[in-house]
C-alpha cells in the first residue's frame, strides 16, 4: 500500500474531491496547511508598513490506496489540481511513501480491505 | 417666560432627533458586522473597508451636495439655517438625522455586491448615489417636489413614513442594478444552472449586526416623526418605538417557523433576515398599525424573505451574498404596500406610483451608473483575485491573519 | 400655556422612557453575545439563534397576554391607554419599556441551559414563561396585587427598585429548575464527581455582551426611576446611574483581586461575572445608596459569585455554562437583602418574603413545566447529537463553518 | 408655574448629561474591541482583562479622590451637591459624565503598552493616573485653576472643548512613557533597526471598536457642551454632533485615499486610524467650524496620523502595537492647535502653552511612576512569557481556546 | 521505528490519550484534520440552502514509536476509539509506515532514545 | 529522496525557514499542531475552575528533500530551532522517513527535479 500526500491550492479542493471520487476513491483525510515554494508570496500591508506573506494558504491531501491505484490517482489529482491548462506555479506536489499496514479502527480490519 | 418655553421645546425636539440620529448612525456598524459575518473570511477586511468608506462617503457628499439637492440650503451647508427656519428644531440636528438614512440606503447595496466587486468602483458609485441619485427621489418624497414636473406623489396618496420605500428599496435597486452588470461570484452556480451555498464565516458577528440594526431602528423610525415635544408627537413616536420590535418580532417569529417548517432546522441565517425583514416592512408606516398589526406586518415581511431569497437564488440567478435585494427590495415594496391597510390617507394607486417611481429612476439610473463604471474603469476584480480573496488585492490585509485558511 | 407645559413634562418622560427601553433592548445583544462567547464554537449558531429567537418570543407573548396579566390593559393591548391614563409618559412607551425586562428574564435561562437543550423545548418554555409565569410574579410585585389573595408583598415591606429579585432571580430560578431537569453537560462530570472546566469558544465576544449589558443597564436602572421631568426624578436618575456605575465597577475589582488572591492570574471570565454581578446586586436598591456604598454592594456581589460558581458546579453539580444562576440567582437575592442597609423604609422580613415569594412560585412552576415539556416533546439532544454539537442538529449550519474545530 | 419651568430645564439638562454619559462609557467597549482586534490572538484575553478593570479602577479612584482633586467636592463624593449648587442639572450626572472621560484617557494607555505589559503593574499605574494625574491636569484646564499658582492657562487664551489635550494628548503622554520604559515587543525590531509588521488578529473587532468609538464621540463631544435647554445650547449641541461626524467622515477619506496613493491598497487599519484621527482632531474645538471646516480638520487629522504612525515606527522606534500615541498625541496635538484658526477667542499662544502644560505634567510624573514601578515591582513579563502570550501568565486562559494557533 | 497515524473522532481525544498514556507513550502530535470517507457527511442549511458537508472534523494523531511497540499502541487506539463497542462507521483509521531516523532538537539524540 | 518532519515551536518558524533558506531548501510545508511530550503543559483558568493544557501548540514542518541532504537540513533544524544554546525541553523532534516518488502537478516532472 502507499500513502499520497498532495498539496493543492485551496480553491482546487472540490474539483480534486470529485476527480478522486469518479476513480473510486473513497478516502482523504485533508488539512489546511501552510506552502513555502517557488511561488512568490504576496505583499501585504499593516498600518502602513509592508511585509511578505511566504507562507501561502494550501490543502494537504492524504490518501492511502493500494500499489496499483498509484498511478491512476496521481494522474487524477495532476488533472484536475492545475489552475489552467498550462499549470501555474504553486499548484503543488504529490509525494509518494511507502505504507506498511492499515488498521479500521471499527472493525479491526487490516491491510487493502481497510482502506 | 413664553419664550423659555419655546426654547425648551426647540431643546426637546433637537435632543430627541440627536438621539435618534446617533443611532442610525450605529445602523453603520450593524450593516458592517452583518455583512462581515455573512462573507467567507478572505473578503471580510474588504467589506468592512467598503462599509468604514461608503459611511464616511456618504455623510461628506450628502453634506457637499446631496442635502442641498434634496432640501435646498445650499452647498456645503452654508444655508442650512435657511431650511429649518421654521422647524421646531436645531438645523444641524435635521441635517445630521437625514445624513445617516444615506449612509444606510448606500450601506444596502454593499452586502450584495460582496466579495467581488473592486473597492473604488463601489466608492464611484457611491459618491454619486448619495450625492444625486438618492436625493433626487428624496426631493420627490419627503421633500414633495414635483417629479420632473410630471406629478407630485404626495398628490397621489403616497406615503412613505421613514423609508421603506424611498431608503430600502431604492437602496435594493441599486443594489439590483449592480449585482446584474457584475454577475455571480465564481463557483456559485453550477453548469446545470444549480446554486451552490457559501456560507458565511462568522455567524455572531451577523447576529451582532443584526441586533444593532433592530437597536438602530427605533431612531430610524422613531425619528421620523420629526419631534417630541407635545402629547401627540410623544404619543407618535411611543408607538412607533413599540410598532417597530413588535414588527422585528412578527418577522423572528415568522421566519423561524416557516424554516423549521420547510427544513426542520431553524437556520439562523434566516431567522435573522426575517428579524430584518420585519423592520424593513414596518417602516413605511409605523405609525398606525396596532401592535398586533404591526407585528402582522412583520410577520408577512419574514415569509416573505425566506421565499425571496430562495426564488431570487435559484430561479432567477440573482447572487445576492447578504439577501439585501430581499430584505430591502422585496420586502421594502410589502412595506409600501402595507400602510393603506391601516392608514385610511394612503392610497394602493398612491403607493404603486411611489414605489414605480423610486425603483425606475434609482433602477435606471444606478445601472447606467454601473455600465459606465464598467466601460471605465471595471467594477469585477480578475478570477485569480476572486479565487484568493478581495482582502489582500483591495486591502493588502487579512482580516483573520492568524488563523488557517 | 400650562397645558404645553404639561404637555412637555409627557414629552420629556416618554422620551426618557423610549430611550431607557432601547438601551434595555439593546441587553438582548450582550446575553446574545455573552452567551455566544461561553460556549464552544459548536454549539454557538445555536445560543445565537435561541437568544434571537426568544426575544421576539417574549415581545409578542407578553404583548399578546403577559401586559395584561401584570398590568391589565386588555389582551393584545386593545386597552393600553387605560394602563396609563393617569401616567406622565405615552402608554405605549411603558409597554415597550417592560417587554424588554420580560426578555431580559427570558435570557438568563437560555445561558443555563445552553450546549444540550432541544431549541424548541426552549422556546416553548419561552412561551408560557413569558406570558404566565413571569407576569404573574411581576402583577405581585411591581403591580401591588396580592399573591393569590394571601398577603401583598409590598405591605410587608417588600421593595425590588428595578428587578434584581423580579427579574434576575426569577430567570436564575427558572433556569435552575431547567439544568435540574436537564441534567449536566455529557463530559462536564467525571466518574468520581471531579469537574472539567469546558472553555467558551470566544473571550472576545463575552467581554463584548458584558459590556453591552453595562450600557444597557443604565436604561434598566435608571429607566426605572419611571420619571424624570422634575427636579426630583431627575436627581434620582442620575443617581441611579452614578451608582449602577459605580457597583459594576465595584464587582470588577472585587472579582478581580479575589481571583488573583486563589489562583494568581486575573481569570477574565470571573472578572466579567464580577461587572454583572455587581449590576446585579445594585438592581434592588439603586437610589438609596452613596457611591461608595454602591461600590461596595456590587463588591460583595463580586465575591459572591466567585465563590457561589465554584461552588455550584463543584460541590452541588450544578451545570451552569455561563455562571447565570450564581449571577442572576444568588446575587439577585443578595441584592434584595442589601436593600434595608441603605433604604430604612425596606425590611429584611418584606425581602426575604418577597424573595420567597418569586422563588416559590418561579421555581415551582417552572420545575413543572419543564417536566412536562420533558415527558412530552423530550427537552435534551441525543448524545451524539451532543458530542457533534447542537448547531447542526439544531440550526443546520455552523457558527464558523471556515475554522477548524 | 416658574418653578416647574425651571425643573423641567434641569431635567432636559440632566437627561441630556446622562445620555450622553452612557455614550461616552461605551466607549469603554470600543477601546476594548479595538484593541482586542490590533494584538494577536495570544494576547487578547489580557487586553480584554486590562480594559475591563481599568474602567472600574477609573470609576472607583475618581470617585474616591479624582474628581474631588479636580472640582472639589470632598473625598467619594460626599459634598457632591455642592460643586453643581449652581448647575442646570443634577449633581450625580455631572460625575457620572466626567468619570467616563478619565476612562477614557486611561484606555488609550492600555493600547499602546500591549502585548507585554505585566497587568497588574499596569492597573497600579492606573490608580495613579486615575487619581491623581489626570486630575490635576483637569483641575488646571477645565477648572481654571492655576498651575501651581504660576499661571491661569484659561487666562492665556487656552480651549480645550471637549478635550483633544486634556484627554486624548494626556493619555498619549502617559503612554509614550510608558513605551519609552517599557520597549519595544520582541521580534518588533531586528538587529539592523529595520521594523517588522505585527499584525493584529481580528479585523472585524478592529472595525467595531472603531464604530463603537464613532458613536460614542458623539456624547465625548456633544456632552462638552455642558447644557441643552436653551435654544443656543441646542443649536450648539447640534451643530457639535455633524461636525464630530463630518470630522471623522474626513479622516477617513483622507486616510483611504492617503494609503491608496502611498502603497496602492486600503489599508483597514490606516483607515480606522484616520476615523479615530478625524474625531480626536475635532475635539478640541468641535463648536465654531463649518462642516465643510470640520471635515478638513478631520482629514488633516487623517493624514497626520497615517505619516505619524510610519515615522514614530520606522524613525524613533517606538512601539506602539495600535497606533494610540499618534492617533491621540499627535493628532490630539494638531485639534489644540486647530482651535484658533475657526475660533478667534483662541490663541495659538494659549494652546501651545496648554499643550506644554499637559504634556509636561503628564509626561513627567507618568516618567516617574512607570520607572518606579519597573523598580518595585517590574513591569514587564519575561521573554519566554512574551514569546508564549501575556494570556496564559496574566490571565491563565485563552481568547480563543479552540482554534489552532 | 515506526510512524502510526490515526485518525479518530475529535471527542474521543482525551480517551485516546489517556490510553496512551497508560501503555507508556509520552510523545503525540495532534493535527486538526477534515475527512472524508465512508461515514456519510451531513446536510447542513444555509439561508434555505441545503448542502452536503462531505469533510468532517476529525483530529490526527502522529505517534513515533519504535517497531516492537505497534501492536500494543494500535490495540490501544483501536479500543479507545470507538464510538462504542460495535464501533461507528467513521471511527477512524491507523496507518503505519516505516521511520527511518528520529532527532531530538534539544539534545541532538537520535534514534530509540529520542522518542 | 526523503521526507523530513521536523515539530517545532511556533515562535521559531521564522528562524528556522530562514535557516533552510540559507542552504537553499526551497519548499516546505508547514502545518499548526498540537504536541504532547515531556514538555510539561501549563494550567489554565476557566471560571475559577483549574485544568491542565496538555496540548501544546507547535508547528510542523513537512520538507522533501533528496537523500544527500538529509544532514545538511538537520543540522541547519537543529541550530535554529533550539530556544537556546542548551536548548530546552519541547524544543521539538525531526523525524525522517523514505520518500519514493514526487510529482510537480504544474508540469508533471517527477523525481528529484520536482522538489
Ligand atoms: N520540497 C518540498 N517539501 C515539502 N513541501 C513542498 C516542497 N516543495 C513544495 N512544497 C509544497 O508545495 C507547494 C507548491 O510548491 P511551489 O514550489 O510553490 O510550486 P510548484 O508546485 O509549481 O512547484 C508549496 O507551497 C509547498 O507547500
Ligand atoms: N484511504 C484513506 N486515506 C486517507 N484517509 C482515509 C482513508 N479512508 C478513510 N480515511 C480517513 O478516516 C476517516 C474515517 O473513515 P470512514 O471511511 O469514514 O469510516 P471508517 O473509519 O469506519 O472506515 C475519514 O474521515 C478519513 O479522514
Ligand atoms: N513519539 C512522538 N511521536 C510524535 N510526536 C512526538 C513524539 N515525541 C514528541 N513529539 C512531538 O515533539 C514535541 C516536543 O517533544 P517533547 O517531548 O515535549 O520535548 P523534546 O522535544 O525536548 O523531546 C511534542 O510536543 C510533540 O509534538
Amino acid at each position: 500500500m502507499k500513502m499520497l500526500t498532495a498539496i493543492i491550492k485551496p480553491f482546487k479542493l472540490d474539483d480534486v474531491r470529485d476527480a478522486l471520487s469518479e476513480i473510486g476513491i473513497s478516502g482523504i483525510t485533508a488539512t489546511e496547511v501552510k506552502g513555502f515554494g517557488r511561488q512568490k508570496g504576496h505583499t501585504e500591508l499593516y498600518r502602513g508598513a509592508e511585509y511578505t506573506i511566504d507562507f501561502l494558504p494550501k490543502v494537504k491531501l492524504e490518501i492511502a490506496i493500494s500499489a496499483d491505484q498509484v498511478d491512476a490517482v496521481i494522474s487524477a489529482i495532476s488533472s484536475s489540481a492545475k489552475s489552467d491548462d498550462e499549470g501555474k506555479i504553486g499548484d503543488g506536489k504529490i509525494f509518494v511513501s511507502n505504507l506498511e499496514e492499515v488498521v479500521r479502527i471499527r472493525t479491526g480490519e487490516t491491510g487493502s480491505v481497510a482502506l | 417666560m413664553e419664550n423659555t418655553i419655546i426654547e425648551m421645546q426647540f431643546a426637546i425636539d433637537t435632543f430627541y432627533f440627536l438621539v435618534m440620529g446617533a443611532l442610525v448612525m450605529w445602523m453603520a456598524a450593524g450593516f458592517s458586522m452583518l455583512e462581515a459575518g455573512l462573507v467567507r473570511s478572505k473578503n471580510t477586511a474588504e467589506i468592512l473597508t467598503k462599509n468604514v468608506g461608503l459611511f464616511a462617503i456618504s455623510c461628506t457628499m450628502y453634506m457637499i451636495y446631496g442635502y442641498d439637492l434634496m432640501y435646498g440650503g445650499g452647498i456645503m451647508l452654508e444655508g442650512i439655517e435657511v431650511v429649518a427656519k421654521d422647524a421646531t428644531y436645531a438645523a444641524p440636528s435635521d441635517f445630521f438625522f437625514q445624513v445617516v438614512f444615506v449612509a444606510t440606503a448606500m450601506s444596502i447595496v454593499s452586502g450584495a455586491v460582496a466579495e467581488r466587486m473592486k473597492l473604488f468602483a463601489f466608492f464611484a458609485f457611491a459618491i454619486v448615489f448619495t450625492g444625486v441619485i438618492y436625493p433626487m427621489e428624496g426631493a420627490w418624497t419627503w421633500n414633495g417636489e414635483s417629479v420632473f414636473g410630471l406629478f407630485v406623489l404626495g398628490d397621489l396618496g403616497f406615503s412613505d413614513f421613514a423609508g421603506s420605500g424611498i431608503v430600502h428599496m431604492a437602496g435594493a435597486a441599486a443594489a439590483l442594478a449592480g449585482v446584474l452588470v457584475l454577475g455571480a461570484r465564481k463557483g456559485k452556480y453550477n453548469k446545470d444552472g444549480s446554486s451552490n451555498a457559501i456560507p458565511g464565516a462568522n455567524m455572531p458577528l451577523a447576529t451582532l449586526g443584526t441586533f444593532i440594526l433592530w437597536m438602530g431602528w427605533f431612531g430610524f423610525n422613531g425619528g421620523s416623526v420629526l419631534a417630541m415635544a407635545s402629547k401627540e408627537s410623544a404619543n407618535a413616536v411611543a408607538m412607533v418605538f413599540l410598532n417597530t420590535n413588535a414588527a422585528a418580532a412578527g418577522g423572528v417569529i415568522a421566519a423561524l417557523i416557516l424554516v423549521k417548517l420547510l427544513w426542520g432546522k431553524a437556520d439562523l441565517t434566516m431567522v435573522l433576515n426575517g428579524a430584518l425583514a420585519g423592520l424593513v416592512a414596518i417602516t413605511a408606516g409605523p405609525d398606525t398599525p396596532t401592535a398586533l398589526e404591526a407585528t402582522l406586518i412583520g410577520a408577512i415581511g419574514g415569509v416573505l424573505v425566506v421565499f425571496s431569497i430562495n426564488i431570487l437564488d435559484r430561479v432567477f440567478k440573482i447572487d445576492d451574498p447578504v439577501g439585501a435585494i430581499s430584505v430591502h427590495g422585496v420586502v421594502g415594496l410589502w412595506g409600501l404596500l402595507a400602510v393603506p391597510l391601516t392608514n385610511p390617507d394612503v392610497l394602493f394607486s398612491g403607493q404603486l406610483a411611489g414605489a414605480g417611481t423610486i425603483f425606475v429612476w434609482v433602477f435606471g439610473t444606478s445601472l447606467v451608473l454601473w455600465l459606465a463604471l464598467k466601460a471605465i474603469i471595471g467594477i469585477r476584480v480578475s478570477d485569480q483575485e476572486e479565487s484568493e480573496g478581495v482582502d489582500i488585492v483591495e486591502c493588502g490585509l487579512e482580516a483573520y491573519p492568524e488563523f488557517t485558511k
